[in-house]
């Protein structure tokens, strides 16, 4: 368990990048809930948007050290990043940490400690929360796996 | 309510030695821990089963099986005579009347939906009621919840005191004539709380109003006497009383059987079958349509048998000093904040780390084989006017002893080293 | 329809020898015929286990045992590991698109039940009719009964042939715009005919009427796919396949699944419950409220197990030769009447002693150990429509041989020197 | 099991006494209905009375050897008995066959091959079919046991 819970998971879970405790008063901002409920993991993304640029990803809200983790890695991620860049990047994660984990398109380094979770299938939902609902808002008619 | 408080009970090492049948003797009869070791905290969930439990089954379906009440060959009337006489154990462990006010359902759950569509649906009259605490379990919660939405009835919630339990005056208050039932836990599988729930019966008797007592938590427990509790439904599950899984009971006062309809239809529970209607048999079995879970009763029987020879009393006993233990320690420890503070508490208890997520905390846990859960613990409304999502529960039964603890305790300093 | 008719198919004794794999060399497998030696005919109303399905279930117990679904801890994802291999199992076993088609229950009454009051009550339409046929088991009866007593709809029956099987061209008949759903058996549990429904369900599909297929006495003896049947629900119990009691299958198309509500209300089945309304899981969980029976899921796995490796077909064929040996000299003996003929027939006969009560020639063969079944097999309105109360059937399954038939004919021929 | 199907249950069951195919034609007579839905029995017993005398007793229908025997035997037993008579023979023949046994107030001697139904709890409701269907009509408040 010590490798689900590796020193990157811990660091960002403890000091997460772009938390906020209360959203933000912009009404520009796009808020996506990203809540499980099966274990009441429950975050707010907000992501400020510049036409089809992502300026800029924040969020609240309440989680496990994984699902926290993983989220704070992806406000750091997609930040500058243009929305088709982000279908692939959250495609491309999804592979790796769900499916076959075969060669991604983009660099994921930074997100092989949540590999470790194939092994505790019943933690796959912390990893998948924000990530689900990203996925969600940019492809809204895509089925997911 | 206060999330934090101040629980304190002095154990009693001696009295604990004088105990020393249970714990760590009485384990050794539970062959998942030879076979695989670890540290279970987890029984309110479900319970681990005696070796005896395990052998009934298996020697039910070896040597004595047959269909049951439907034939009158040999292998079926051994069949049969154990399914009832699993009937009579039942009665008698629980003190009812007689047999026939003992049905065999699926579980808890099942229990009480039958009584919510069995025997409430049709009692609904305009403007009534129905009564049930803040700390119900789903299972206590969803069927009324579904009916009250249903036939437009309003669902009333008794709100707990600051220590954890169900506020008696405001229950006094709630359940009026316009109650239809008034279904309560006797013990919260959240905050552990035994609920006194002699004077809300009283009260509610005083209305006419009937009383499904919730049981999950409390059967194997404490003693649960449906005399001395005077409820009018009981339900339980076999799983959390170190019985087999798919099997539970639910009691009812003979009177109000006679009531009820049956919730689910099929073969052995109709007298007769006519095209145009058809006439259902007695109570029980009535509500006991299609094959039955034989041998999870044959498994019952022999949960029964175990809880007595330890004696369930003993087993109250040795439990709170254990739990009263936990919380000792528990409250020692930096960032532990318990909830609830009941006068009478019983197996569990609910807690969470500071800063720390309670799945992380069963996570980590579990890596090192120590089992306890984090969730909502099935009491969604409960957790909300807590506002806390989750929480961790840590609970035990008779196998229990102070080594679990400690290991517990290791444990959650070992999280908090990962975090801190 | 006659109840007397010449069934008779010649037994190739040859084949029958290329089969000992199964009756007398599986039987070994069945620790009941070891430790309580009898002649079982009566596998119909629940078929005995193999020693592999009690290992099964007490290995759950002993080494993998934990709550479902709920907690975080190794136990527990072991348990839930084997549970969610079991719906997977069952998908490939009846040729499912998907595991979360597959819906574990208490068995086919309550697979049924939940279907009438989940899916059917809800789309009541006035004027609506629901369609079953004139031999369907009480549990593929009273439920749609109750509905449409209570929410005034009609029940058709669908009349049955000469031979004893759905009348096709009645069923066309009756099944029209207004049907909200057809509930048909695949194979009788009186009559032992099997259905050939495929005509049936694709008229009712022509109409957009949804098709459950009972298939409780089906299952085991012969290839039962969803695919082929082109079902969409299709009911089922483990105690019946060589399974443990208390299990059982309830098959629906996802589609359908998905316009399907809840019948039984409790923990582990909602995602969200508020004080006002609550949020159901997905199919299959929403269905699944409660603790589930586990340890039965585990048994039923073992049970499929054990039944590929035999192979279905080689029962069903071993089966059909036997059920013909069986049907042969049940004919040949003076003053036996055979009910129905069928063009097929699977694993049971009903029959009667002329001017003997089914229930005295059961009782004398019991006496010496010799297990059928006397009653109305829980199709009242069938016998009904035969003109006679009670029946005797034999029944027989995978580890029955020539030797039981002679038993039963010996047995046949004692019951007759008492009375004549 | 040659012990339950004794020779004077057989005898009886192939040839009853006051065995009707149908009912009579006789509106005074009064008609009970002994039917056990666990197995289909149903017997329809036919009293003549005068007063409180029972005259005649006859019965018709379908049942197993066991509830025919004794259905028959009863209505030879019953014939020209009073009402009160009546009550306590039923009364022994119920103590007799299901409670103790004990030493009944009336000679009961053939209902003794009855007895053997004690060893088959399941074929009891046979037995006691046309006893209870009497017992009914004569007390009807009587809870039985
Ligand atoms: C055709 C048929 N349908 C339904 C059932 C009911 O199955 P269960 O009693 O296991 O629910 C049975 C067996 O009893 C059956 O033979
Ligand atoms: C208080 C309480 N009620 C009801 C239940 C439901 O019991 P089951 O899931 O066995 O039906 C539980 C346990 O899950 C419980 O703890």
């Amino acid at each position: 368990m010590k490798d689900l819970y590796h020193p990157t998971i811990i660091r960002h879970s403890k000091s997460p990048s772009n938390f906020r405790e209360d959203p933000p008063d912009d009404r520009e901002v796009v808020t996506l809930e990203a809540y499980n409920p099966l274990c009441g993991d429950e975050f707010t993304l907000y992501l400020y948007m510049q036409g089809e640029l992502i300026e800029k990803v924040q969020f609240s809200g309440y989680g496990c050290a994984v699902s926290k983790a993983m989220t704070s890695l992806l406000t750091e991620r997609l930040e500058g990043k243009r929305i088709l860049e982000s279908k692939v990047l959250l495609s491309d994660l999804r592979k790796m940490l769900i499916d076959n984990g075969e060669s991604p398109r983009t660099l994921l380094d930074e997100f092989v400690p949540f590999m470790e979770v194939r092994n505790y299938p019943e933690r796959m939902t912390c990893v998948t929360l924000s990530i689900d609902a990203l996925v969600d808002y940019f492809e809204p008619n895509k089925d997911r796996l | 309510m206060s999330v934090f408080n101040n629980y304190r009970i002095q154990l009693d090492a001696r009295k604990l030695d004088g105990m020393l049948k249970l714990g760590k003797h009485i384990r050794k009869e539970f062959p998942i821990f030879q076979n695989a070791p670890h540290v279970y905290l987890d029984s309110a969930a479900t319970s681990h089963k005696p070796q005896r439990v395990i052998d009934a089954v298996s020697r039910f379906y070896s040597t004595q099986y047959g269909s049951i009440h439907r034939a009158l060959h040999t292998r079926s009337a051994e069949a049969t005579r154990i399914y009832e006489m699993g009937r009579s154990r039942v009665e008698h462990f629980i003190g009812a009347n007689k047999p026939s006010e003992i049905i065999f359902t699926g579980g808890t759950t099942e229990s009480i939906n039958q009584v919510a569509f069995g025997f409430a649906v049709p009692r609904i009259k305009e403007g009534g009621n129905i009564v049930i605490s803040a700390m119900e379990h789903h299972a206590n919660f969803l069927p009324w919840q579904r009916i009250c939405t249903q036939y437009g009835l309003s669902l009333r919630r008794i709100p707990l005191t600051d220590a954890g339990e169900i506020d008696e005056v405001a229950a006094s208050e709630l359940i009026d004539e316009n109650t239809l039932i008034t279904a309560l836990v006797q013990v919260s599988n959240v905050l552990g709380t035994v609920n006194d729930l002699n004077p809300i019966i009283a009260h509610a008797h005083s209305l006419q109003v009937p009383v499904l007592v919730d049981a999950a938590q409390s059967i194997g427990h404490m003693d649960v006497n449906v005399q001395a509790l005077d409820c009018d439904f009981l339900a339980f599950s076999g799983h959390k009383m170190l019985g087999p899984t798919g099997v539970g009971v639910l009691y009812g006062k003979y009177t109000y059987l006679e009531q009820m309809e049956p919730w689910r239809f099929g073969g052995e529970m109709v007298l007769h079958a006519g095209l145009e209607r058809s006439k259902f048999k007695e109570p029980p079995h009535r509500f006991e349509g299609g094959s039955p879970h034989s041998a999870g009763v044959a498994g019952l029987i022999a949960a029964i048998d175990f809880l007595e020879e330890a004696g369930v009393s003993n087993i109250q006993r040795y439990s709170d000093q254990l739990l009263s233990h936990m919380i000792d320690q528990l409250q020692a420890e930096e960032d532990v904040q318990i909830l609830a503070d009941p006068k009478q508490r019983s197996g569990l208890v609910s807690f969470v780390l500071k800063d720390i997520h309670p799945h992380d905390v069963a996570s980590i846990l579990g890596e090192t084989n120590i089992a306890i859960r984090a969730g909502h613990h099935c009491a969604q409304p409960l957790l909300r006017d807590l506002g806390i999502p989750v929480t961790n529960r840590a609970s035990i039964h008779c196998y229990n002893d102070e080594d679990d603890i400690e290991a517990l305790m290791d444990g959650i300093r070992r999280v908090k080293s990962y975090f801190h």
